[in-house]
């Protein structure tokens, strides 16, 4: 009986998807409209002058904040779509930054060069997205496990290849294409209004999480929870797994690709980076971080993991860190070996993922004594 | 301390006696960190010597905020608008082209001055009304390279550069610069992330050009500098090439002597008061403390002529001349291009120890680009 | 009405299935022994189409569905349980049988109709998991049933398919003995009326001689035998395969 | 009797969620061969796995198995096997890719002088194909390399799974007659369908059945009764023999 | 004719060197079944250690037998820290596939970053022999001798793999343990000790790729390894994992095949068919050129 090595990919540490769970919590029936007053408190958040001093340079609502949080919430729905692929339905895809960058590329593409209306070239770039998804998806869903990964790598690599060689001029190679705000709606445009781009960012975020809270309590949905769980089982029920994979890769590319028009708008522009194979893998650290197949893991740790990737250079450059030792402070002032090491122990100390950090803590909270209602 | 605010409100700078905010947005860390520091040197020295060290203009102290963007956009982009939201008028630095190009449209639409830093693209310059240059930019760089061949006419030149925007403007700079003084222009190009450099070099001696022109930035600069001389290409026809920050000069190794370069700046390029104060600070100069030197130059100007009002902020460094590091430096009112002194170089020595000695200065109005149509 | 014509599959030199003709008349009940290793599993693989067959046919009413996927022949109207449980043990017990239910039914491919709504699905979900006894698990995770339990709850995802062939393959493995007798009246219960075919793989004697109407037996991928239980039990060539013969 | 050289007690086997032992108590007597008997799937194998500490990574064990005063359970395979307790697996597991020499070599261990006579004068077969790539031996000679691999240290007791399994007649009394000698000097748990091999080699038994210990005892004994061999075993005991 | 005498010498070299990254990448992921994204940094590692040690360790220097030290020295380094890794980082998680790609992806996110802290983000200059920086002339063409030493590196060290999986011991177990694990432990062998040792061999494979690459790139950067990394993995995938010889086979293919595309095509196209070799090979024979085969 000689050891086989299976190509399968070991399915993410599943959690179970709520939609499909009876709630047990005595929460339960509030908990429906948890979600709605969370929309509520995040959308009136720019109407707080709050400061907090150490976690944002300046108040809740100026514009610098509002800007960091709107990248925070675009990643945040941008790792709840990737979670549709890999939470949800069990694939490991490397080559997810490919259909984001489509959108921001595509958008900017089509108001800068084309001079499209914004509208238009949203729309047109999410459809072209999708359909980008659907094609490669078709192609790459004939294989499975690592040579799935590898072959959405490989694709990916092709799309960053394109990119950096500033193919017909249309990409600004490696540096970047600045967005052409001339022909946009003035609410879009000028730091004043970076609110609008807040609450932009918040309404895909919320269409994410409503979409994917959708699609896993549907009958598809239900089928997309039966292949993370057991693909042969679902082809033996009579269901093409290959159909359903290629509809989970197509909306997630989709969906990646609406947060690049997004992102397109938040950052003024497109720039190679988010090309890159790194930006895939720090989706797959995003949702890993916040617990794969949860409803709220995946959003939490994308915003966890963009709000660190920002201020971490602000930390890295704080006084705090540069008077300490030089053997600290130089690590320390280089903010991927703070992000690298922090992965490194959220492994370890979270196996679950942000949120499974509720259950386990439980057990501690109901130990002591209940001060709350 | 919760309180309601509008979501649309930014903090105002003013008052006669507050300080001047300046928000310095450039690579602490990332793969262009070592020019951020050059450039941040620089600009303090210059901010030194435009106000015979009090930091001061007039009454008002400026006060400088210094921000890493990594190299990333997306973080410039939100450190540029973190500072106009408290209030900054004037925003510096940008190390990386990508950034320059991407914070400018911020400036014009907050109508904030912005003063790109080391970032080479032609693109800056005319960027918009509110977007100056304190460096150079690639198109200068080309004009120095063809005082290498004198007269173009008939002449066969080679443009070696990588893929992607930088190579895309150096081959069009050559393409109107060289060309159209009458050479004939090829170019061959190469991915960026090329790591074996034969293929190219065998097209480029192929193509037996008079003069071969390469614009390679990165860390595979070296390995194509060994390439291009193992497969005899640096002995078969003159190649101009620009001088990089000192660091990188052992790495050229035996084909250092062998090239011609241009040269935005080297230390002892020049020999002015401002050079002096400069390398009085820093000790070695180096490829972008002029740059930011000028920048803190230009920063004070504004300061002292417009006060909090950025259109006068404007209009005082449109046309504006001053004396710089590297010589004369006077700003186009059209399109904001930084005309400047350039070089050429020679490089000589071995190991580690290079030095580098200018042959030739060319004045701020020989390697003047053309006027490009002022975009926003 | 299930027919495989020289079914074989090997990998590199080794046939794993070698050669297997069987016949399945509607309603009848065939029991698969052999030992382990001998390929039972894999000729259900075969015969389900989750592995290609190297060489061979294997039909469904008299027509070819070799080249068929899985899928297609589910639809058709084979069934199968697994060796080792493989119930979606995320999912809860309720949700892993409506699965099924929706599998068969179509409409699998709504992107946004609520599932829990869907009464009928519900209510045939419900009525498998009657059948087999498991209604008051219903809203427990698939994942944390006893082994009987998901045993019973494969064969709840079985009928909701309303196959017309079933593949039962080691249903009673690693059931305790208590409870075999009242998971043999399961599938009893599942094939008397019905005139559906089985097939079944079991190491449980007794078993396979109280349901089965023939036995083939499984030895290095071949088959020795099919025919009634008693014939196979006298056969000499089986002994020797399953006992080995004298010194 | 004298102390046994392995006791299991209570032996619980899960995988996957398959409860596969249910609570397994036996001992194997120090000298002679002890037999594990049962139906197909009853169990054997899996017995044996988790004496060794192969239980696959989804598998659970409960209980306590000793070798002396030693509990084996916890400690990690490689350990045990130096510890003197060999294993010859059910579907021999020679390295396919690997030669005969190689093989055997494999099984070498630092201090101790490895047994090539011993091996070689039971098995002159695998001296002369030394360098044949094991994957290309027949089955029978796979089963002598198994054996042989595990002979070449001494060892406290022997697990051997199935060894006649699948081989021609001549060969399976073969394989008997080197049982039989290997059991002078080692006891030996076996597992084996062939009850011709049983009644030659087996001086105890063990019956397993559904997961339990259904019968110990005199494994002739057993045999000699045949209604008791076919409760216990199932299929058509009453071989010709 | 020279020019195709050029491209295939470069061409070897080029593939040589993706060679020297894949092999150890193959391995580790062949035997312990780590997807190992850390690679990179063992390769950051030795090039780093050898540049170290040519100016800093008595003996060492950029020439002749001190250039010998210096490179055992990185090499060491680069075995040193991934045998740290493989017992502080990767034991505690073996099986646990995804938490490995993690940890592995944080610790090349944070080892890069440590090697810039310490050493600056700028290339170094790096130590190296005049000789490299020289040419052989082959049937006319020019050929650069860091290639050719890349190309007789890579030799002896597919030769010494081979030698070493083929005639020592513990490349016997690890031969063994790559066809089944379980079985060797059954032998009374600790495969653990042998996974240490294939992820010591993985790392000393990079980071002599890492030294003798700083020899062909002319200098060291911290980001060198991970560019290198992308095209090992393709490497590994197409030749199938966990076969050295299969590794070897992709990588003369995929360095050929980038650099005769690259000159008779334009520039950018040696990529894109690289990446297309890959996705082919993979829709074709998703276990690679000399993979096992897999089930599932
Ligand atoms: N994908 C595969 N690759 C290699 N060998 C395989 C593969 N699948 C099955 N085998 C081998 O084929 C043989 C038959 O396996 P199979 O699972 O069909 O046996 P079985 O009769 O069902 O046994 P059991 O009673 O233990 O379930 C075994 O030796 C097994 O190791
Ligand atoms: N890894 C596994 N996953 C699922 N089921 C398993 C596994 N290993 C064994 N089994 C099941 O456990 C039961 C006992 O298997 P085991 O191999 O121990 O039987 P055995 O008594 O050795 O049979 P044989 O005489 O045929 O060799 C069988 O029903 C088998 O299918
Ligand atoms: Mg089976
Ligand atoms: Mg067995």
């Amino acid at each position: 009986m000689t050891e086989v090595k299976s190509a399968e990919v070991p399915a993410p540490p599943a959690a179970v998807p709520d939609e499909l769970t009876p709630g047990h919590s005595r929460w339960h029936g509030l908990r429906p409209y948890a979600p709605l007053a969370a929309l509520v408190v995040a959308a009136i958040v720019p109407y707080s002058t709050l400061n907090l001093p150490g976690v944002f340079e300046g108040p809740l609502n100026s514009p610098g904040t509002l800007q960091l949080l709107a990248i925070c919430l675009v990643f945040g729905g941008l790792a709840a779509g990737y979670d549709l692929l890999f939470g949800r339905t069990g694939m490991l895809s490397f080559g997810h930054a490919l259909y984001f960058a489509a959108g921001v590329y595509g958008t900017d593409i089509l108001v800068t060069r084309a001079g499209l209306p914004l509208w238009q070239a949203a729309l047109l770039t999410i459809t072209g997205g999708t359909i980008l998804a659907a094609l490669l998806g078709a192609v790459a869903l004939r294989t499975v496990g690592i040579a799935f990964a590898m072959v959405t790598l490989a694709f990916a690599q092709v799309g960053a290849i394109l990119v950096a060689r500033n193919f017909g001029g249309w990409t600004g190679g490696e540096e970047g294409l600045p967005l052409d705000v001339s022909g946009l709606p003035s609410a879009l445009v000028g730091v004043v209004n970076t609110v609008n781009l807040y609450w932009l960012a918040l309404a895909y975020l919320a269409l994410v999480v409503f979409v994917v809270h959708r699609v896993s309590g549907s009958p598809t949905g239900r089928v997309l929870a039966g292949l993370r769980d057991d693909e042969r089982r679902v082809g033996v029920l009579g269901l093409d797994p290959y159909r359903f994979k290629l509809v989970a890769f197509t909306l997630s590319g989709g969906l990646a690709a609406a947060g690049g028009a997004v992102y397109c708008l938040i950052v003024g522009g497109a720039s190679p980076h988010i090309t890159s194979s790194e930006l895939t893998l720090s989706l797959l650290v995003m949702v890993v971080l916040g617990g794969p197949g949860t409803r709220w893991g995946p959003v939490l740790g994308g915003i966890l993991y963009m709000y660190l990737d920002h201020r971490l250079t602000a930390f890295g450059s704080s006084d705090a860190v540069n008077s300490l030792p030089a053997f600290l402070s130089h690590p320390l002032s280089q903010p991927l070996f703070v992000l690298g090491t922090v992965f490194i122990l959220a492994v370890y100390f979270f196996p679950g993922g942000l949120a499974s950090l509720r259950s386990r803590l439980h057990p501690l909270l109901s130990a002591l004594p209940s001060r709350r209602p | 301390a919760t309180a309601c605010g509008s979501p649309q409100e930014t903090a105002s700078g003013g008052g006669d006696a507050a300080p001047v905010k300046v928000g310095l947005v450039y690579s602490q860390s990332g793969p262009l960190a070592s020019y951020g520091k050059q450039y941040i040197e620089g600009f303090k020295a210059g901010l030194d010597y435009a106000t015979k060290g009090t930091g001061k203009v007039g009454d008002r102290k400026i006060e400088l905020t210094e921000v890493d963007d990594a190299g990333d956009p997306a973080k410039a982009v939100s450190a540029a608008k973190d500072l106009i939201g408290k209030g900054t008028k004037i925003i510096a630095g940008s190390t990386a082209s990508g950034v320059a190009l991407q914070v400018a449209p911020i400036a014009a639409q907050n109508k904030v001055l912005f003063i790109s830093g080391p970032a080479a693209t032609d693109a800056v310059t005319g960027a918009n009304k509110y977007t100056f240059r304190s460096g150079r930019q690639s198109y200068q760089d080309v004009v120095t390279a063809k005082s290498f061949i004198g007269d173009a006419a008939g002449k066969k030149v080679v443009v070696f550069a990588q893929d992607g925007a930088f190579g895309d403007a150096n081959e069009a700079a050559v393409k109107a610069v060289i060309g159209g003084a009458g050479a004939t222009v090829s170019s061959v190009r190469a991915p960026a992330s090329a790591t074996e450099f034969t293929p190219f070099a065998s097209q480029i001696k192929a193509a037996k050009p008079d003069l071969l022109f390469v614009a390679w930035a990165g860390t595979t600069a070296p390995a194509m500098w060994q390439t291009l001389d193992q497969q005899g290409v640096l002995a078969s026809t003159t190649v101009v090439t620009g001088l990089d920050i000192r660091a990188s000069w052992p790495t050229f190794g035996a084909a250092g002597s062998k090239i011609s370069f241009l040269s935005h700046y080297f230390d002892g390029a020049s020999d002015t008061e401002a050079a002096k104060a400069l390398k009085a600070k820093v000790g070695t100069v180096d490829l972008f403390h002029p740059d930011g030197f000028a920048a803190a130059q230009m920063v004070v100007r504004a300061a002292q002529e417009g006060g909090d009002d950025v259109d006068k902020m404007v209009k005082a460094l449109e046309g504006w001349q001053f004396d710089s590091v590297k010589g004369q430096m006077s700003i186009r009112a059209e399109d904001h291009a930084l005309l400047q002194p350039m070089y050429q170089a020679k490089l000589a020595g071995s190991g580690t120890e290079f030095t580098a000695t200018a042959q030739k200065t060319l004045t701020g109005d020989e390697t003047a680009p053309p006027v490009t149509q002022m975009k926003g | 009405m299930l027919a495989t014509r020289g079914l074989t599959w090997r990998i590199g030199e080794v046939s794993i299935v070698d050669g297997v003709y069987l016949d399945l008349a509607p309603g009848e009940f065939l029991g698969v022994i052999g030992p382990n290793g001998a390929g039972k599993t894999s000729l259900f693989n075969l015969i389900t189409g989750l592995r290609r067959p190297t060489e061979g046919k294997v039909l469904l009413d008299g027509e070819d569905v070799t080249a068929l996927p899985p899928h297609r022949r589910a639809r058709l109207g084979l069934g199968r349980t697994f060796q080792a449980s493989s119930v979606f043990g995320s999912l809860t017990v309720r949700e892993n049988v409506r699965l099924a239910v929706q599998a068969h039914r179509g409409g699998s491919m709504k992107l946004w109709r609520r599932a829990a709504a869907d009464r009928e699905v519900a209510a045939a979900a419900d009525a498998a998991l009657d059948r087999v006894g498991l209604a008051h698990r219903g809203t427990a995770l698939a994942g944390t049933l006893a082994h009987g339990e998901k045993r019973k709850l494969e064969i709840a995802l079985l009928l909701a398919g309303d196959p017309r062939v079933m593949l039962l393959d080691e249903p009673m493995a690693g059931v305790s003995a208590e409870d075999v007798p009242e998971l043999v009246s399961v599938i009893k219960s599942l094939t008397g009326d019905s005139g559906r075919s089985v097939l079944m793989v079991e190491h449980h004697m007794d078993v396979i001689l109280e349901l089965a109407d023939r036995i083939a037996v499984m030895h290095h991928g071949a088959l020795l035998a099919c025919d009634t239980p008693d014939t196979v039990m006298a056969n000499a060539t089986v002994q020797e395969a399953y006992l080995g013969e004298a010194l | 009797m004298s102390e046994p050289v392995l006791s299991v007690e209570d032996l619980s086997v899960r995988i996957a969620g398959l409860h596969i032992l249910q609570g397994v108590s036996f001992e194997v007597a120090p000298t002679g061969v002890t037999v594990l008997l049962g139906r197909n799937g009853v169990g054997k194998t899996t017995t044996l796995r988790a004496i060794v500490g192969l239980t696959p990574r989804n598998g659970e064990v409960r209980g306590t198995v000793r070798m002396g005063a030693r509990s084996l359970l916890a400690r990690p395979t490689h350990r045990l096997v130096r510890d003197g307790l060999g294993y010859v697996p059910e579907d021999r597991c020679v390295f396919a890719g690997l030669t005969v020499a190689e093989n055997l070599r494999l099984a070498e261990r630092r201090g101790t002088t490895p047994a090539y006579d011993k091996v070689y004068s039971l098995f002159p077969e695998l001296d002369r194909r030394g360098r044949q790539r094991a994957g290309s031996l027949s089955g029978g000679q796979q089963q002598m390399l198994a054996i042989g691999r595990v002979l070449l240290n001494d060892n406290r007791l022997l697990l051997v799974d199935e060894p006649t399994k699948g081989l021609a007649p001549k060969v399976v009394t073969e394989v008997a007659e080197v049982l039989e000698r290997v059991a002078e000097s080692v006891p030996v748990l076996l597992v084996e369908q062939n009850l011709a091999v049983v009644r030659r080699l087996a001086r105890d038994a063990v019956v397993l059945s559904a997961g339990q210990v259904a019968w110990t005892g005199n494994a002739q004994d057993l045999l000699l009764e045949t209604a008791l061999t076919r409760s216990l075993l199932g299929v058509g005991s009453e071989v010709k023999a | 004719m020279s020019t195709v005498v050029l491209l295939a010498l470069t061409g070897l070299g080029l593939g040589a060197l993706y060679f020297l990254v894949a092999s150890g990448l193959s391995l580790v992921f062949g035997l312990a079944d780590v997807l190992n994204f850390a690679h990179g940094l063992f390769l950051g590692v030795g090039a780093y250690a050898t540049w170290w040690a040519a100016d800093n360790l008595p003996g060492a220097g950029a020439d002749g037998f001190g250039f010998v030290v210096a490179v055992a020295f990185g090499v060491l380094a680069g075995a040193l820290v991934a045998v740290l890794v493989e017992l502080v980082l990767i034991r505690p998680l073996y099986s646990r596939t995804i938490e490995q790609v993690l940890v592995t992806v944080g610790l090349s996110l944070a080892g890069v970053a440590l090697l810039q802290a310490t050493w600056g983000a700028d290339p170094r200059p790096f130590p190296r022999p005049a000789w490299t920086r020289e040419v052989t002339s082959v049937l006319g063409a020019n050929v650069p001798n860091a290639g050719l030493l890349l190309i007789i590196a890579a030799v002896l060290v597919l030769g010494g793999l081979l030698a070493f999986l083929q005639f020592t011991r513990y490349g016997l177990i690890i031969r063994a343990g790559v066809e089944n694990r379980e079985m060797v432990t059954a032998l009374g062998i600790d495969v653990r000790k042998a996974f240490t040792l294939v992820f010591a061999i993985g790392g000393a494979a990079a980071a002599l790729a890492g030294a003798l690459g700083g020899v062909y790139f002319g200098n060291v950067s911290p980001g060198q390894g991970g560019s290198l990394l992308i095209f090992a993995f393709i490497v590994v995938v197409i030749g199938g994992m966990g076969s050295v010889v299969g590794s070897a086979y992709a990588a003369v293919a995929v360095g050929l095949l980038q650099q005769f595309v690259n000159y008779y095509g334009t520039s950018g196209l040696g990529d894109l068919c690289v990446v297309g070799l890959l996705a082919v090979v993979l829709l074709l024979r998703p276990q690679g050129l000399a993979g096992k085969v897999a089930t599932a």
